[in-house]
């Protein structure tokens, strides 16, 4: 059995075709024409859309509306998504960015995935052919989905409130250590109104940080009173090792990245 | 870059007309411009591809091998196995008398390192080897593996390789390559200091950006024409002859232009399998190593565990040095006796010491093979060499460089491999590393020479 | 947050060649009818620059331009042998032979240039630019072009030449280990300075101050080449590389080259790059290998650096983020 | 096996061939047409060597599957010197020295060129950038990214 594509215009027909066994949609070809290269002999079939839908983003009242198949670097340069170009410019070098989409990041495995990390922590909704999904629930389900994703939404975070930051050994492209996503909405006083942070490297795919989350309202942004946050930011995490770092090592500096994050 | 040309110029002839001067590469043309040909840019009309079936094990004895369903795979045209290897057992430097034959070119029984060798595939497209590949079926039967040098040498350890008989490299010297000079015992009694410290270093991989590789095309005249990018072509040609049984007349390679080496491509592992499977089948056969095969599956520089124990006076003078190099050679030799050897000769460092004591051991384990790699025997011994003079320098109350001076070796000094020093130099270039860095050291040393008069 | 500054600095030696079965390297020397030079051999260039170095001794033994001077190499049905590229020996090895090859080859040219200018061989000499010349007569010269063609159509004369570099096998006494390893050595001395975030374990290396001595730089743009990206791997060795990041655990071996860490175009140090020479006594014009040892001295030089810095001795390799932090924890809890 | 028509302009010349569906694009180039300029260093998005300009963008052709390239336009490496001159960065690698095996050298040009074509006055982090995606082994990085900038400083002396 040799490796085979077909190209469908529209979701509906692709959906169908993913059904067969051994088949996989072809996104950016970052995760599976990669995986068909180093011989995962399970993919005989590729599937692919060529819907212009899947490309498009819409900005319109504070809303975002990103086609599964946005590029990184797409996001990277649009002026309405200032405020996620950090994250999008955090994945791989320049042609990858201009190969990996929006809807492969929601599926790839720690370490990789940053973009997915933005996506959760400004809470947005996958879109299939069945609805939608908050995806939260989208990655925690993300191994038995089968049907194709064509978008992502979210509400445009206000300039100032998201934050990211992705540590890497390698400069200035390399995968994570670990990603921290935050947007964080401050009251009138300076304190923490509002919490969403999602964590890359914490877990075999992007998790929030609920107890950090909830030690950060109330908070200002200094050192003594970030401090229960940054302590309670390990809980629940399951911290992947890998050839990058162990999990030991990403447990011990996530305080020390997220209350740099924070304090930044 | 700076020339530093008045340094050693009345023992230099400067003002050639070629020599010393920056001339182009002649080969750079064909890099900017794509044109250069490496190896896999031959390409051959019905050139077959092979993968490798590879051990999961570290160490497990082979109960049976079953290829009948990897054979009828639809673009499979061969499989090979041990059995048909003319010579299968084999060891590299066997050809300047280096002893025993102790690897296998296919598993033979058994396997000894996880990711080794053990049924090759050659069909029609990648893709076919890959999928009969993952249709072959081996029987093992998990062996107990070790992993540790220390633990390798001790009684009742695993036996890793039975060429050998016990987990270290005999030596003519014995179990290991040993180096006397001066009396270290008695050094060490008249030391006002001692220090023992023990440094350990991990596998590290060559990683050229060239995966290493080779195509073979039979020329139709019963020779076979490898292409290949080792970094020693007659080495690979000769043993290639041996391990395939042929006349070296049989063979003609040709390479010499090479993605990147860094000492990784000298283990003759691709081209007698390759040509193997041209000669059975009469096709062209390229056997190129995926990234993943060259990260983890070919020889990594070797993990090392140097002791050092030192013995220093006061003002600075080291008076006795003892090193215990441990050299981890993996499942089977390659190259490693040479490098725990060449380890033996380096030891002490640039220091002239007047009481050495050097033992080095090449040691068995069922770790992926090791090899040579830039700096091969001495890289991981001068980082414990000179971090062990930092710590030495420290303890003494001393400044590291200036330490350094007190200890370096001049021309004439005797080495502890009892060599005369010459042409040294490293007194200069401390010199020359003080003031760069703006380190400074008292004006004795900086009117220090390595030259000394009459030598 | 603290980023605490740290220099450390390491001095080696390394010696050019192996020393295991006997190491040899043959060369071959012959000019084209118009009067360019062919060197055979079977020796690798994996991106060091062999064949253009080659060229450049082939071309001052001779005496012609390097432009007049073809390398045809690794090709086992013209090449004679030559052990391999590996061990710092081929500059040294190869260029050895390629002299000797060469002055046999410029002997000939030089008698049949004799006799078409009627006098001794004795008393000429090459201009460098293609020309044979009267020692003290430059006006009285004949080039090589012409000489080559003489030798050819009309001398039946080949203009070639055979070398031939062996340095014999030396057997180390069981007892005592007394060996010739090597009969020449390079030299480094390297000075490394390094931030250390003593939070997470991150060393930043800011400077090495590299000192090398390597005999003679035959093309000192290439010798400058191997240096700067030899000092890159010695960085990369000290805190990046290894195939087994938790051994004994031998799982997580990096298969990429995200996995496989090296520093990155932005994280080079500031490099600098000193080189003397003390030509060695049987070197090509003195040369020494400086490929392999020019990647060592970084590696202590960092490690000496850290430890300046932080306070903490990390004697397993590599230097890890994970190992600073680890022993710095230590060194806390006392 | 099926076989796939596929068509696209290669360095400024019209190219259909009929490949094996699933072939990526750099195997097509190298076996098919015989364009062996880029390089394949890891089949897996990680190294670089392979990068080709397809409509104007850096693309990784070990990625890229052949068949979803019809009507586009691909330059590589090989395509860059025209009528024999090479062209600036070329120039530019050849001068600084910053070549040493030369296989990762094709791919960091391919990246360059997107780089200079979009920022013809690049600063140093632009140029790191650039090449982030791209390994080399040999030279330390620091001779290609002064080679890139001594590219863009002589375009941009070129235009003035």
């Amino acid at each position: 059995m040799s490796l085979a594509l077909q190209t469908f215009s529209t979701v509906k027909d692709a959906n169908a075709a993913l059904r067969a066994a051994g088949t996989r949609y072809l996104g950016g070809g970052t995760l599976v024409v990669r995986a068909a290269n180093e011989g995962d002999v399970s993919v005989s079939s590729l599937v692919r859309v060529t819907d212009p839908g899947l490309s498009r983003i819409a900005v319109s009242s504070g809303k975002a509306r990103l086609g599964a198949s946005v590029t990184m670097a797409a996001i990277a340069r649009h002026p309405e998504l200032a405020a996620l170009a950090p994250a999008a410019r955090a994945i791989g070098g320049p042609a990858i960015r201009n190969m990996a989409t929006v809807g492969g990041n929601l599926f790839a495995p720690a370490p990789y995935g940053d973009f997915a990390v933005a996506l959760l922590a400004l809470d947005a909704t996958v879109v299939t052919e069945d609805g939608e999904t908050p995806i939260e629930a989208f990655l925690a389900g993300r191994d038995t989905s089968r049907a194709i994703v064509t978008g992502v939404g979210f509400a445009l975070p206000m300039a100032k409130s998201f934050r990211f930051l992705k540590v890497s050994r390698v400069k200035p492209k390399g995968v994570s250590v670990l990603s921290i996503a935050a947007l964080l909405e401050l009251a009138a006083d300076d304190t923490v109104a509002s919490a969403r942070i999602a964590l890359g490297c914490m877990a075999d795919r992007p998790i929030r940080a609920t107890a950090a989350e909830k030690a950060l309202l109330g908070c200002t942004l200094t050192p003594r009173e970030i401090a229960p946050a940054l302590a309670a930011a390990p809980q629940g995490t399951a911290p992947i090792t890998d050839p990058i770092a162990s999990a030991w090592y990403r447990a011990e500096v996530l305080p020390v990245h997220l209350g740099r994050l924070l304090l930044s | 870059m700076e020339l530093r040309k008045d340094y050693f110029a009345d023992v230099r002839k400067d003002g050639l007309h070629e020599i010393g001067q920056p001339r182009p590469r002649l080969d750079s043309p064909g890099h900017v411009t794509g044109k250069t040909t490496y190896f896999a840019d031959r390409n051959f009309p019905g050139m077959l591809h092979l993968k490798m079936v590879r051990s999961p094990h570290h160490h497990a004895r082979i109960r049976s091998i079953d290829t009948s369903e990897a054979e009828k795979h639809p673009g499979v045209v061969r499989v090979l196995t041990a059995r048909d290897v003319p010579h299968n057992v084999y060891t590299i430097l066997i050809l300047i008398q280096v002893g025993p034959e102790d690897e296998t070119v296919l598993a033979d029984g058994k396997v000894r390192w996880k990711g080794e060798a053990v049924v090759a595939v050659l069909a029609e497209t990648e893709r076919a080897a890959q999928e009969a590949a993952a249709k072959v079926k081996v029987d093992y039967e998990v062996l107990p593996a070790v992993f540790d040098m220390e633990e390798a040498l001790k009684p009742g350890a695993p036996l890793v390789n039975e060429y050998h008989g016990q987990n270290y490299y005999l030596y003519d010297s014995g179990e290991c390559r040993k180096v006397r000079f001066g009396d270290v015992e008695a050094g060490f009694a008249q030391a006002d200091h001692i220090l023992e410290q023990s440094y350990q270093s991990s596998p590290i991989e060559h990683a050229p950006t060239e995966t290493t590789g080779c195509v073979v095309a039979p020329e139709g005249n019963d020779r076979f024409t490898c292409y290949t990018n080792t970094q020693a072509m007659f080495f690979t040609l000769d043993n290639a002859s041996i391990i395939l049984q042929m006349p070296g007349s049989k063979l003609h390679f040709v390479g010499g232009t090479v993605g990147g080496g860094f000492g990784g491509k000298v283990d003759v592992i691709v081209e007698p399998i390759a040509i193997l499977g041209a000669k059975l089948t009469g096709r062209p056969v390229s056997f190129v190593y995926s990234r993943e095969e060259e990260m983890q599956i070919s020889s990594p520089r070797a993990a090392e565990k140097v002791v050092i124990k030192d013995g220093a006076m006061k003002d600075g003078r080291i008076v006795a040095r003892k090193v215990t190099g441990y050299t981890d050679a993996g499942a089977y030799s390659r190259h490693s006796p040479y490098g725990a050897q060449k380890g033996a000769a380096h030891y002490p460092g640039p220091y002239t010491i007047p009481n050495v004591w050097i033992d080095t051991y090449c040691v068995y384990t069922n770790r992926t093979p090791s090899s040579a790699m830039r700096g091969f025997g001495v890289t991981i011994g001068d980082f414990a060499l000179e971090v062990q003079m930092d710590k030495l320098a420290r303890l003494i109350g001393m400044d590291p460089l200036e330490f350094r001076f007190i200890n370096a070796y001049r021309d004439g000094d005797m080495k502890a491999h009892r060599q005369p020093t010459e042409g040294a130099a490293l007194i200069e270039c401390m010199q020359e590393a003080s003031r760069a860095a703006n380190w400074p050291v008292a004006e004795k040393y900086m009117a220090m020479s390595s030259y000394r008069k009459g030598a | 947050m603290a980023i605490r500054r740290g220099r450390g600095v390491a001095a080696i030696n390394y010696p050019t060649g192996m020393n295991l079965g006997g190491d040899p390297t043959q060369a071959l020397v012959h000019s084209t009818p118009t009067g360019n030079f062919m060197v055979t051999l079977s020796s690798v260039d994996l991106g060091q620059g062999m064949k253009q170095i080659m060229a450049q001794i082939c071309a001052e033994t001779i005496g012609v331009p390097t432009d007049r001077v073809v390398i045809d190499t690794a090709d086992t049905d013209t090449g004679p042998h030559c052990m391999g590229t590996f061990a710092s020996r081929g500059t040294h090895r190869a260029g050895n032979a390629v002299i000797q090859a060469a002055k046999e080859a410029r002997q000939v040219m030089l008698e049949v240039a004799a006799e078409e200018l009627e006098v001794n061989a004795s008393d000429l000499e090459t201009d460098g630019q293609g020309n044979i010349q009267v020692k003290g007569a430059p006006q009285k010269s004949i080039s090589i072009f012409d000489v080559a063609l003489s030798a050819h159509f009309k001398r039946g004369r080949s203009i070639s030449g055979r070398g031939m570099f062996l340095i014999p096998r030396s057997y180390p006494e069981k007892e005592t280990g007394a060996m010739k390893p090597s009969t020449c050595y390079a030299h480094a001395c390297t000075v490394a300075e390094v931030e250390v975030d003593d939070e997470t374990g991150e060393v930043t290396v800011l400077t090495v101050k590299n000192v090398f001595e390597i005999g003679r730089a035959l093309n000192p743009k290439m010798v400058e080449q191997q240096l700067v990206g030899g000092s890159w791997m010695g960085i990369s060795h000290a805190l990046y590389e290894t195939t087994e990041p938790y051994y004994p655990n031998r799982d997580h071996g990096g298969t990429d080259f995200n996995q496989y860490l090296m520093p990155g175009p932005g994280d080079l140090a500031q490099t600098e790059i000193t080189v003397l020479e003390r030509p060695s006594a049987d070197g090509p014009f003195g040369a020494k290998g400086p490929g392999e040892m020019c990647a060592n001295p970084q590696i202590p030089a960092v490690a000496n650096a850290v430890f300046d810095a932080v306070g903490v001795r990390i004697d397993t390799l590599p230097i890890t983020p994970e190992r600073i932090l680890r022993a710095l924890k230590a060194q806390a809890a006392g | 096996m099926a076989k796939v028509p596929v068509q696209f302009t290669l360095n400024g010349s019209e190219k259909a061939e009929f490949i094996e569906s699933g072939t990526t694009l750099l195997n097509a180039l190298r076996d098919k047409i015989g364009d062996t300029s880029p390089k394949g260093g890891c089949h897996q998005g990680t190294c670089g060597a392979c990068s080709v300009i397809i409509d104007g963008e850096l693309r990784l052709s070990c990625l890229t599957l052949a068949e979803t390239c019809n009507g586009a336009d691909i330059k590589t490496t090989a395509g860059l010197a025209e009528g024999g001159v090479l062209h600036p960065l070329q120039r530019a690698f050849l001068d600084a020295f910053a070549t040493q095996c030369g296989f990762c050298t094709p791919g960091m040009i391919m990246a360059a060129k997107v780089l200079l074509d979009r920022t013809p006055n690049p600063s140093r982090d632009d140029v790191v950038e650039a090449l982030s995606g791209n390994i080399c082994r040999c030279t330390g990085y620091e001779p290609i990214i002064q080679a890139v900038l001594t590219a863009a400083r002589a375009n941009s002396q070129n235009a003035a």
